[in-house]
C-alpha cells in the first residue's frame, strides 16, 4: 500500500523505527499476505449463490469479499483455507479442493 | 434478527493479514464484538498476551483499526482501566471529545489466571468497559497448557493423559459465575456467530447490549481451538453447537443480577457427543475412564440444574 | 510567590500532585509511601484536582492502569515503595520500552526479605535497569523540587520516559522540615496544562501499542529507547536551568559540597548527604580537605561528569545504600569505578554498605568513613569493600 | 550555625507525643526557624513506647540522623520512665519534662539524670479546662517555656491564631484552649 504513514522495511534502522514500536497505520496488517497459507482453496460458483452472506459470517480471516450485500469473490491474498466457510453453504455454491 | 446486508456494509475494524491460525475462533468473536460496535464509536482495545494478541500486531503491522494496546499478560483489565480513567478526566478538561468505547480482549488463561485479580479489581472499581475474555479452555499461545477454564478430563501438555492420570483432573473454573458475584450490570456467556441456529446472533446481540450499558461489563465466549482441541477444523462451529445442546456451555445473560437464560436446547444432548470429536478428551473412551465420563456429565447436569434454578426455569 | 511552608516529604509530594493536577493517579498503599495517595484521594474527594483517582487493587495494576493512562495521552502520576515498587517490576519496563512519560514518587524503603519498613535504597537500585529516568532528594525540598522538574523532563520530546523520584522512607517521606513552594501559577506555567504527546490511544488517528516485536525490530527499538536516556542528560539540564530561574534552586547531575580542594571525598544517595555535610563542615572546621559528592540523577548515569568531578581527590569512598550481592561491591559503586576508568587512574577508590534497612547513620559512621580516607592516603593500605554500621 | 536544639519525646502509641513533636514544629516553624518534627517507626500500635524527635534552628539543619544526644527530653507518660531509658543521652546542661502528678523532686529520683527535671501535670490542666484530656496543648506550653526555642510571648499569639484557625467551626473551645496553655505556662515546675 502506498498510503502508508510508516514505511518501515528489514532495512530501517534505529534512527527511523517508531518509538516504543508504536504502529501509527492502522489496519495495515492488510499489507501481509497470508494467502500462501493456503492447502486447501475455497471455490465460489456465482451461478449457485443466493448471497446468503453465512459464510461471509464466519470467515475468521475478513476474506469473503462483500459490495452491498452481495458476495463478490474470495480475497485469496489473506484466505487461509480453513474451510469453515464452505461448511455454511447449504446451495453448494462454495466448493473446497486441494490448491495446486 | 440483525440485517446481514446492512452489517456487511459496516466498517471492517479487524482486518485480515493477522496470523492466527487458519480456522482460529478468536477472529470471529473479535469480528462481531466489534460489528456491536456503531460507525461513529471509537473503541479502545486492551489486549491481554496471548495468542490474539501477539498474532494480531507483529510488529510493523496490526490488524485492529482502532487504537490498541498490549502491555502484558495479567492485566488487560487493569490496563483499560487507566486509559479509561484518562479518557474521563481528559473529556472533562476538554482535551479530548468523540465517542469512546472501552474494551479488553482476554484469553483463558490471561482472565481466568493471571490476569483475575486485575480483572476483579477493574469490575469492582466500576470502569465503564467491556471485558471480553474467548475461552478456549488452556494456554493455546505457549502450546496448551492447562488452565482454570480447561475442562476435566482434557490431555493437555501440563496435564497429560497417562497411565496414571487421565488428563485434568478438577472441574473447569466457574468464571462467568465469579463475576456475576461482582454485581455487574451485565455479564453475559455466549459462542461465535454460528448459522443456522436459534442463537445465531447471540454474540453479536450480547455485545450490543453491553455496549448500551453504561459501566462494567464482562463476557465469557466459548472459543474453538481446533489445534489445542485436536478437532477437524471446517467443522469447528458444529462443536460449538454441540457445547451449547449439551450444556457444557449454557448461554445466558445476567442483568443487574437477574439470570436469563437465552438458549434451553429441547433435549439435552449427552456430554460425549461434545467430548467425542475432540482428540484432547480421546484417552476418556477406553474403558477404564469411563467413570470420568460419568463424573464429566453428573457435573454438567448439576451446573445446568443450578442455572435453570437460577434463571427461575425450574 | 513562593510560599514557605513545613510539610513532610510524603505531604510536599502529595501538594506537588495537587499542583500539577495530572489527568490520572493509580496507585496502591504500601508503607511509608502510603500517605501520598492519602493525600491525594482527599484533594479528590474536596474538589481540588481534576484528577481521576484510581484505588487500583495491586501495584502491578497500578502500573498498569497507568501505563493505559498514560498510552491513551494523559499526563499520570503513582507513587509507591519497596514490595510495591517489585510488585510493578515487569510494567516499569513496559511504560519504559512503550516511551510513556509517567512520574512515580519512591519514598525508598528495604526490599524484603526479611520484611522490613525502613530506608534503604534496595527498591529503586533494583529497578535501575528498568529504562526509568531516577532522580534522588536529599529533603523534601528536592523531592518537591525534582517531582516538578520530573514532569518537564520525562514530557520532553527528546526523551520520552517515565522518570523515578525517589527519596527516603521515614527519614524524609515522615520528617517536617522547612520548604519552599511554587504558587500553584507558577506549576501551572512551568509544567503546563496538557502532555503533548507524540502518539495517543486517544489521539487524532488510531495506532496499536505494545506490540510482538520479533528479532527483526526489536533491537532497533530497544537501541531508540536507549538514545532517549542519552538525550535526558541534556534535558535534565535544561530543565534544571529553567526551575533555577523560576526557584533560585540550582540542581544538576549531582551537588559537589566542598570538592573544590577535596583530598578526601564520599560520594552519596539521598537524605545521608544531609548528615554527611554536617560532618563535612565539622572536618572542615579542624582543617581537614574533605568533600561530599551527592548523587541526584542515577539514571542516566552522570559517568563523565563524575569523573571529572572526581580527578582532583586523592581518595573516594562511594556510600551504598544498598547491596547487590555480587561480592564485588554496591551498584553506586560500581558505576562510580566504571566511570572513572581510563579517566582518572591513580586514585583509591572503596565502598561502603551502610544503613540497610532503615540502620540509623550518626554522624560518627561518616566521621569513620573519612577517617578510614585519610589513612588510606597515609598508608596506601586499605580495604575495598566496607559494611559501615553492622555489629562485626 | 547558629543555635540548634534538639529535643526526643517519648510517648505511647496513640497518646499524641508524635502531634505533639509535629506541633512544635509547627510553632517553631511560624516564627521564622528551620525545624525538623520526626518520629521513630517501628511496628508500634496503640500503647507501645515511641520515640518522636524534633530539631530547631536558626539556620539551614541538614543532618538527617535521629537524636542521640538530645538537649530536652520530654516524656508524655510518666509510666514510661519504668520501662524505657528515658534521660538516655540527655546532655547534663539540659532538662527532662514530665508530665505528672508529682513533683520534679519526686520524679527526679525516679530518673537516672542529674540535670534539671519539670513536671507538669498536663491531665489535671486538661481536664480542668478543657473537660477532658489532651494532653498535648499543656504539654506544648510547657515545652516552649523550658526550652525557650521561641518566646513565650510570640507562641502565645502564634497558638491562639492556630487555635482560631484549628476551631473555626467551633469558636467556644479557643478560651478554653487558651487557658490550658497560660496554666501550663504558670504550672510547669523545676527542680532547681
Amino acid at each position: 500500500m502506498n498510503n502508508r504513514k510508516m514505511n518501515i522495511t528489514p532495512n530501517t534502522t534505529w534512527r527511523e523505527t517508531t518509538p516504543g514500536g508504536v504502529v501509527i497505520d492502522a489496519g495495515n496488517a492488510e499489507d501481509f499476505k497470508t494467502g500462501d497459507w493456503r492447502a486447501m482453496r475455497p471455490v465460489w460458483h456465482e451461478e449457485k449463490c443466493k448471497h446468503c452472506l453465512l459464510c461471509w459470517v464466519v470467515c475468521p480471516d475478513n476474506s469473503i469479499l462483500v459490495e452491498n450485500g452481495k458476495l463478490t469473490g474470495f480475497d485469496y491474498d489473506h484466505c487461509k483455507g480453513c474451510g469453515v466457510c464452505t461448511k455454511q453453504c447449504k446451495f453448494g455454491a462454495l466448493d473446497f479442493v486441494p490448491e495446486e | 434478527m440483525p440485517n446481514l446486508k446492512e452489517l456487511s456494509n459496516k466498517k471492517v475494524r479487524f482486518t485480515g493479514g493477522h496470523r492466527m491460525c487458519a480456522g482460529c475462533g478468536a477472529p470471529m468473536v473479535v469480528n462481531w464484538i466489534l460489528k456491536a460496535l456503531k460507525d461513529d464509536e471509537r473503541a479502545v482495545i486492551s489486549n491481554a498476551t496471548g495468542c490474539l494478541e501477539v498474532s494480531s500486531c507483529l510488529y510493523p503491522y496490526t490488524a485492529w483499526k482502532d487504537s490498541w494496546i498490549h502491555t502484558a499478560f495479567e492485566n488487560a483489565a487493569a490496563t483499560g482501566s487507566g486509559a479509561e480513567a484518562a479518557f474521563k478526566a481528559m473529556q472533562r478538561k476538554g482535551l479530548v471529545d468523540g465517542k469512546y468505547k472501552f474494551i479488553a480482549f482476554g484469553g483463558d488463561g490471561g482472565t481466568y489466571d493471571i490476569g483475575l485479580q486485575s480483572l476483579s479489581g477493574a469490575m469492582e472499581r466500576g470502569h465503564d468497559m467491556l471485558y471480553v475474555c474467548y475461552d478456549n479452555g488452556a494456554y493455546m499461545n505457549t502450546g496448551i497448557q492447562r488452565s482454570s477454564a480447561t475442562p476435566m478430563g482434557a490431555d493437555t501438555t501440563t496435564s497429560p493423559a497417562g497411565k496414571a492420570k487421565p488428563g485434568k483432573e478438577q472441574f473447569r473454573k466457574d468464571l462467568t459465575e465469579i463475576m456475576v458475584a461482582h454485581n455487574l450490570p451485565y455479564v453475559a456467556q455466549s459462542v461465535p456467530v454460528i448459522p443456522g441456529t436459534p442463537y445465531m446472533f447471540d454474540l453479536y446481540n450480547k455485545a450490543e447490549k453491553a455496549f448500551n450499558t453504561v459501566g462494567p461489563k464482562f463476557m465469557n465466549v466459548l472459543t474453538p481451538c481446533p489445534r489445542g482441541w485436536r478437532c477437524d477444523t471446517a467443522t469447528e462451529l458444529e462443536l460449538m453447537k454441540l457445547a451449547v445442546d449439551t450444556c457444557f456451555w449454557p448461554l445466558y445473560e445476567v442483568e443487574n443480577g437477574v439470570y436469563k437464560i437465552n438458549y434451553i436446547p429441547k433435549e439435552k444432548k449427552p456430554i460425549t457427543e461434545w467430548l467425542k470429536p475432540q482428540g484432547r478428551f480421546k484417552h476418556l473412551f477406553k474403558p477404564e475412564n469411563e467413570h470420568i465420563i460419568q463424573k464429566i456429565q453428573e457435573e454438567v447436569d448439576r451446573r445446568w440444574e443450578k442455572l435453570l434454578y437460577l434463571a427461575g426455569v425450574k | 510567590m513562593a510560599k514557605r511552608v513545613s510539610l513532610s516529604g510524603n505531604e510536599a509530594v502529595a501538594y506537588g500532585m495537587k499542583q500539577i493536577n495530572p489527568d490520572v493517579v493509580a496507585a496502591f498503599p504500601i508503607t511509608p509511601s502510603t500517605e501520598v495517595p492519602q493525600y491525594f484521594s482527599q484533594f479528590v474527594a474536596n474538589g481540588e484536582v481534576d484528577t481521576e483517582f484510581v484505588p487500583v487493587e495491586s501495584e502491578h495494576s497500578a502500573m498498569s492502569a497507568c501505563i493505559g493512562a498514560a498510552a491513551a495521552g494523559g499526563r499520570v502520576m503513582t507513587a509507591t515503595a519497596s514490595a510495591g515498587l517489585a510488585l510493578m517490576w515487569e510494567m516499569l519496563y513496559v511504560g519504559a520500552s512503550m516511551r510513556l512519560p509517567m512520574v512515580l514518587a519512591v519514598t525508598n524503603r528495604a526490599l524484603s526479605g526479611p520484611i522490613n519498613i525502613h530506608n534503604d535504597h534496595s527498591d529503586t537500585m533494583g529497578a535501575r535497569d528498568s529504562g526509568w529516568i531516577q532522580l534522588y532528594g536529599e529533603s523534601a525540598q528536592e523531592a518537591y523540587d525534582n517531582l516538578m522538574q520530573a514532569i518537564r523532563i520525562g514530557e520532553h520530546k527528546d526523551v520520552q520516559l517515565p522518570v523515578m523520584v525517589c527519596y527516603d522512607g521515614f527519614i524524609t517521606s515522615h520528617a517536617v522540615e522547612n520548604l519552599e513552594m511554587l504558587d500553584d501559577e507558577d506549576v501551572k506555567k512551568f509544567v503546563g496544562v496538557k502532555r503533548e504527546a507524540p502518539f495517543a490511544l486517544l489521539g487524532q488517528d488510531p495506532i496499536s501499542m505494545g506490540p510482538l516485536d520479533l528479532p527483526n525490530h526489536y533491537f532497533e527499538h530497544k537501541r531508540l529507547q536507549a538514545e532517549a536516556m542519552k538525550n535526558a542528560k541534556k534535558v535534565i539540564l535544561e530543565v534544571a536551568a529553567e526551575y533555577e530561574k523560576l526557584t533560585g534552586r540550582k540542581y544538576s547531575f549531582f551537588e559537589e559540597y566542598k570538592m573544590e580542594d577535596a583530598e578526601a571525598a564520599i560520594v552519596v544517595i539521598n537524605s545521608t548527604a544531609g548528615t554527611a555535610k554536617f560532618v563535612v563542615d565539622n572536618l572542615r572546621a579542624q582543617g581537614k580537605k574533605v568533600g561530599l559528592i551527592k548523587i541526584r540523577v542515577f539514571r542516566p548515569f552522570p559517568a563523565e561528569e563524575i569523573a571529572e568531578a572526581l580527578k582532583n581527590v586523592k581518595a573516594v569512598a562511594v556510600m551504598d545504600k544498598a547491596d547487590s550481592f555480587s561480592a564485588a561491591g554496591g551498584p553506586l559503586f560500581t558505576e562510580i569505578r566504571s566511570a572513572m576508568y581510563g579517566k582518572v587512574d591513580g586514585k583509591i577508590i572503596t565502598n561502603y554498605i551502610y544503613g540497610l534497612g532503615g540502620r540509623d547513620v550518626r554522624s560518627e559512621n561518616i566521621e569513620q568513613v573519612y577517617s578510614d580516607l585519610f589513612k588510606a592516603i597515609e598508608t596506601g593500605k586499605y580495604e575495598i569493600y566496607n559494611y559501615l554500621g553492622v555489629r562485626e | 550555625m547558629g543555635k540548634l536544639v534538639e529535643i526526643r519525646w517519648h510517648g505511647r502509641g496513640g497518646q499524641g507525643a508524635k502531634t505533639a513533636s509535629l506541633l512544635l514544629a509547627e510553632v517553631a516553624f511560624n516564627t521564622g526557624k528551620y525545624i525538623q518534627g520526626f518520629p521513630e517507626y517501628g511496628p508500634e500500635r496503640m500503647g507501645a513506647p515511641i520515640t518522636a524527635y524534633n530539631r530547631i534552628s536558626d539556620d539551614p539543619i541538614s543532618i538527617h540522623s535521629n537524636i542521640y544526644e538530645p538537649d530536652y527530653v520530654v516524656v508524655v507518660d510518666e509510666t514510661l520512665i519504668k520501662s524505657v531509658p528515658v534521660t538516655a543521652g540527655l546532655k547534663e546542661n539540659g532538662a527532662v519534662i514530665v508530665n505528672t502528678a508529682k513533683s520534679p523532686e519526686e520524679i527526679k529520683k525516679e530518673l537516672n539524670y542529674n540535670g534539671k527535671v519539670y513536671t507538669i501535670d498536663a491531665r489535671k490542666i486538661s481536664e480542668e479546662t478543657l473537660g477532658a484530656y489532651f494532653p498535648n496543648t499543656p504539654m506544648l506550653a510547657a515545652v516552649v517555656k523550658i526550652t525557650e526555642v521561641i518566646p513565650v510571648d510570640v507562641f502565645l499569639n502564634d497558638i491562639e491564631a492556630s487555635f482560631k484557625h484549628k476551631f473555626a467551626n467551633k469558636p467556644q473551645v479557643v478560651p478554653k484552649n487558651m487557658e490550658a496553655v497560660k496554666r501550663a505556662l504558670e504550672e510547669v515546675k523545676g527542680n532547681e
